[in-house]
């Protein structure tokens, strides 16, 4: 096993963990194939499985996400690629309307165990229509689960966990990761859906992040340990189930919450966080809650541009200053 | 005459046209209960459909797949609802199909292989692709037909659902039930072609044919005929059949928008007639059609007593089923 | 002028008079002209206007929404009809990634003033696909301004702001409140977009809703007064602009806080209500803040389910009560 | 030879080809600044396509309207938009067409009526329709025109567009630039059809035409035949229009999914080449056409000097124009 792996290399390694475990696996999207997606992020499976389990597909998300979902109903475990988490609004129907309710609205008749993974996020210059982090779309509706792993490892055992779920899941890869290097999964590795993990313990704050905004609040953590503020930092990993137990109980400790999230600001997925918060957390509050979250405006391509409006560990750091000082 | 004494076409013929009428009966009643305030929300009712469900099914595998819309109750019939439990849908009760989560829109028996009503125009179309992958994935034979309406061949999902299918030679038919109106609008006042689906079938690289929707008998067979073409591994059909609603879109509408001739016309090519003619060309007496009326009419008037007794569902259950463990935790 | 008009009569009159104002504006939509509309909210345009201002639509929500953007961009203000708001998802496209980015990718060269009007809302018995309130979609974009009147007068007026914005507006019909009746509207009756109305003093506790929720919360109020609790209700009128303005003003008098959304909890725009009153506003808190919300499911059919999962006039009196013990 | 002694359509031909040699010099310059770390992001280069937008864009009228994909330097120059503009753009520089708020797959020249390159795979078709729908209903006599890639042809939107514009019988052309892969997967592979574009054309009962969109002369004429025809009343138009990219997809994709033996047979019909050839038979100088090759060279040579030396946008630019009134407050 190699000492470390990309980000990218788990998200493949953590399908073809489940393909070769269950023949009911299979993969579609598009490019997925011999190009093994545009993103790399579904390399060696075409090779591995063979075209039968691999399928290549037009440009047509509303068929990639709706065929999934029906054979997702009949015995299989599609696991659907849309390329970047911005086009999920061209089959937003199925994720909406469809999926998320088939369960509910048959009275339990109907199942669909699938996965759709998409590449999320910003900070790589895509501009408006292929740099958003959309986590907080996916979190407008009931019966979805939603996972978003910030290391590779967890890729893996998310992966794991999400194939395996009875529940639709809709995995974001965060593109800025890809690169991002990490401790490989030990074998059989699964990260179940719905537990945080407190990544770095601190007594003075509570920093709840999820995804690429994990490294980058673990960066404002150093930094503030340098000005002796010790800031605990919570990977939500999963924003459906929300583990608001791990949260609170940070909370406990810090007296002090700031969110680090991508999404914009409004209806961004920390203001549901903040608002749990503010009901059976605010006893525990000694000082306001914070958001740092995207700018309300879409993404502009310019990185001196795109650098204003998403979150940094300048701004983090400065949210923190700001409270700790209150 | 006993219905032993018919060959066995004829018998399967006037079984046909007993589940014709069972559904049609059970439409009346759905419609009557909704006047009556009985049934919430919406119904869409597909009395004057009744041969295409029927016809279909018919040419079907026990084990195929079905995919429905919103106006349904004739597919979830076909597939093997009984009307106590289409009722007892509609009626709120905690005995209906979907234990009353679902409602007339969404009648589902996925027990039979009717995997659901889709409220959605066209959303179901990827769906039955879907599912026909399913089948060919897993090697058992299956098809899946998805049954849709004229206006539903104009939104995006169609395309994305026919080329997909076509692409991946799956076994799946889509069959439109072109009843020459969206809501209100005719279909040609919005369509680029006279035949809204099957014109549309050489832009996929399909058969498409037309049908006459109203007989049992012509639905039947063609159906059997691109089921088995599918099944063979020579990829999807798109079948048009022309049919007529004889209720208005949904609820209480008079569909006012239609000519008077129009559907006067329409009224005198009814399924059930046509397959009445067609039993009795075959000899069969009137007194055993009549019978047949009449055993519909007694299962329905008994499916709106129970379901009229059924309980409502208990509120709690607002809140199951959402997960597959059955609860409906989103955090801990 | 009639001494009372319904809120569906308010649509069409508010188009109407912005169509005899201003020839720019056209309408299209599926079943709008000769039908006037499933819910009859264009009842006599086609009649007034004519074919070339009334357009029927194909079934094809993301034609509908795009070409209305197309000719947007080229001197018209169409408002277009998407039937039920649960299908802005065939068009979410639209939506979330070219309708609310064009303006800003192209550098501020192409604006986009048009209006999406759709029905919203539950509490009829239409099942999960057609009886979501979907505001919160909306809030998740950057770029759409998010109309959501509760009164024939408001709707009237915000419809005059709305089409004549240069900004893209959706403007949500509340399906429960199309037969409630109210004053009409006077003549060049105007609601600019973004003022939040108090439409019931109070001192002891704030309710904010919106559209369907603010009658509710009225009759929250009223029983509440009977105990003797004074709850201020906030019309909050829209999502984008959002007043917090005024949210905070009326926090400051009460110093409790109550959201009534009809949105499922997970996601819901008072989330976003709240994490901004959880920093600004944390001083004037005096007791958690408490969300009245849809229930995070799907919306079932029967009525003593759906009762069950959307806000209701007890669960608003049972969370104030709650509050006030605090 | 001076230019001033050819025939106006030689003379035409002449500028035609200088403009398509400009843009391949700003492809290849906007490659190398890619590969030198200056441009952000990514680029889809469309080297190999320029007949297609220099062709079309000769044919309509100033005030037409053009609506392109990220795939859209092409378009965006054809229509009028210099070399500095367009690479500022992609450097990130304030005096970019949008301000470096775009980047390379949004180029947008509202002024003349180039009105965005859209990079969500078909998103643009129906705003297409609706420009049309607007220069109908203002009585204008404008036409709007959507250039999509092959990949296109399979996405709902299409569909809806093209049902929608023929139904409303709208002044809009259709162009799809079919280089034969979607990003890296042959369009064979995933369409129905032969012809992903043409092929279609018969589901909206409108005209569907071939090119050859590697011939400036070719396009032109076709374009502007279906252009008359729209402005006359008579409808929109499909027109699939042959090609082949130089470039890899995006960014530095080498492309080494597509058969030496494909690749060499295309870049031997190159637009370039055969715009050449025409000037040849037509009796121009090669001295005449380098000096246009040379003028182009240099163009784009100042152009990237220039662009290197723009200033780079305000950050506090980020938080200008969401709405109309210039500002991006979205909460009082
Ligand atoms: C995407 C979408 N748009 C609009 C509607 C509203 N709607 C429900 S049924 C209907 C007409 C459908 O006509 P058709 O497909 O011909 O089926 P029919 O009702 O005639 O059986 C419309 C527009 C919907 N349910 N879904
Ligand atoms: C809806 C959507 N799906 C997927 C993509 C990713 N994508 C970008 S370009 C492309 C290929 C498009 O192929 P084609 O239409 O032939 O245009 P070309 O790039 O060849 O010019 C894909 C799949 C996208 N931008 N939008
Ligand atoms: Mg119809
Ligand atoms: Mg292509």
């Amino acid at each position: 096993m190699a000492d470390v792996i990309t980000y990218r290399e788990a998200v493949a390694e953590g399908i073809a963990r489940e393909m070769r475990r269950d023949a009911a696996v299979v993969c579609l999207g598009e490019d997925i194939g011999a190009a093994g997606g545009v993103f790399k992020t579904t390399a060696g499976l075409i090779e591995e499985f063979g075209p039968e389990r691999v399928w290549d597909t037009p440009i047509s998300e509303q068929a990639i996400v709706g065929a999934a979902m029906g054979a997702a109903m009949t015995g299989m475990r599609p696991v659907a690629e849309i390329m970047f988490s911005d086009f999920l609004a061209c089959c937003w129907d199925y994720l909406a309307n469809e999926i998320p309710k088939v369960r509910y609205m048959t009275g339990g008749q109907v199942t669909v165990p699938l996965v759709v993974r998409t590449a999320n996020g910003g900070g790589l210059g895509f501009g408006a229509q292929h740099s958003q982090a959309t986590e907080n779309w996916a979190l407008t509706v009931p019966g979805l689960k939603i996972a978003a792993p910030a290391t590779p490892a967890d890729v893996v055992g998310m992966m794991a966990a999400a194939i395996r779920s009875d529940d639709p899941v809709v995995f974001f890869e965060h593109k800025g990761l890809l690169a991002a290097k990490g401790a490989p999964a030990p074998p059989d590795h699964v990260v179940e859906l719905g537990r945080a993990a407190v990544v770095h313990e601190g007594a003075d704050v509570t920093l709840v992040a999820l995804a690429a905004m994990v490294p980058l609040a673990l960066r404002a953590a150093a930094l503030l340990a340098e000005e002796g503020v010790e800031a605990e930092v919570v990977d939500l990993r999963c924003l459906v189930p929300l583990d608001m137990r791990t949260v609170l109980a940070s909370l406990a400790r810090t007296s002090r919450l700031v969110t680090v999230e991508e999404n914009p600001y409004q209806g961004g997925w920390g203001a549901t966080v903040v608002s749990v918060v503010a009901d059976e957390g605010f006893g525990l509050l000694d000082a306001p809650v914070r958001r740092v979250a995207g700018e309300c405006v879409p993404l502009p391509f310019a990185d001196a541009l795109e650098e204003r409006v998403i979150p940094t560990v300048d701004k983090v750091v400065a949210a923190v200053r700001d409270l700790t000082a209150y | 005459m006993d219905t032993a004494d018919l060959s066995t076409d004829t018998a399967e013929l006037l079984a046909l046209y007993e589940q014709m009428v069972l559904i049609r009966r059970t439409e009346k009643a759905a419609h009557d209960l909704f006047l009556q305030g009985l049934v919430k929300g919406t119904t869409h009712l597909a009395a004057g459909h009744e041969a295409i469900a029927v016809g279909a099914s018919a040419a079907l595998r026990a084990d195929d797949y079905v995919f429905a819309t919103y106006r349904g109750h004739h597919h979830a019939m076909a597939r093997g609802a009984g009307p106590e439990e289409c009722l007892a849908e509609l009626m709120s009760r905690a005995t209906g199909l979907c234990g009353a989560k679902g409602g007339s829109m969404h009648l589902t028996k996925a027990a039979t292989g009717m995997l659901g009503s889709y409220a959605i125009v066209g959303a179901h179309l990827p769906m039955a692709a879907g599912a026909a992958w399913s089948a060919r994935l897993r090697g058992t034979g299956q098809i899946a037909v998805a049954f849709f309406g004229d206006g539903a061949t104009n939104i995006g999902a169609f395309h994305e659902a026919l080329n997909l299918a076509a692409v991946w030679k799956l076994p799946v038919l889509f069959v439109c039930e072109n009843n020459l109106y969206m809501e209100y609008t005719p279909i040609a006042d919005v369509t680029a072609v006279a035949r809204p689906a099957a014109d549309r079938a050489s832009a996929y690289g399909i058969p498409g044919e037309s049908v006459d929707g109203n007989d049992v008998v012509a639905v039947r067979e063609t159906v059997a005929r691109l089921a088995e073409r599918a099944r063979a591994g020579d990829g999807p059909a798109l079948l048009e059949a022309a049919t007529y609603r004889h209720f208005g879109h949904s609820r209480s509408d008079p569909a006012a928008y239609r000519p008077a001739e129009e559907v006067e016309r329409w009224l005198k090519h009814d399924p059930l007639d046509i397959a009445r003619g067609r039993l009795t060309e075959r000899g069969v007496p009137a007194e055993t059609v009549t019978a047949a009326d009449e055993r519909a009419q007694e299962a329905v008037r008994q499916a709106v007593d129970a379901a009229k007794n059924a309980p409502a569902p208990d509120p709690g259950d607002a809140l199951t089923d959402v997960w597959a463990d059955g609860g409906a935790a989103w955090r801990t």
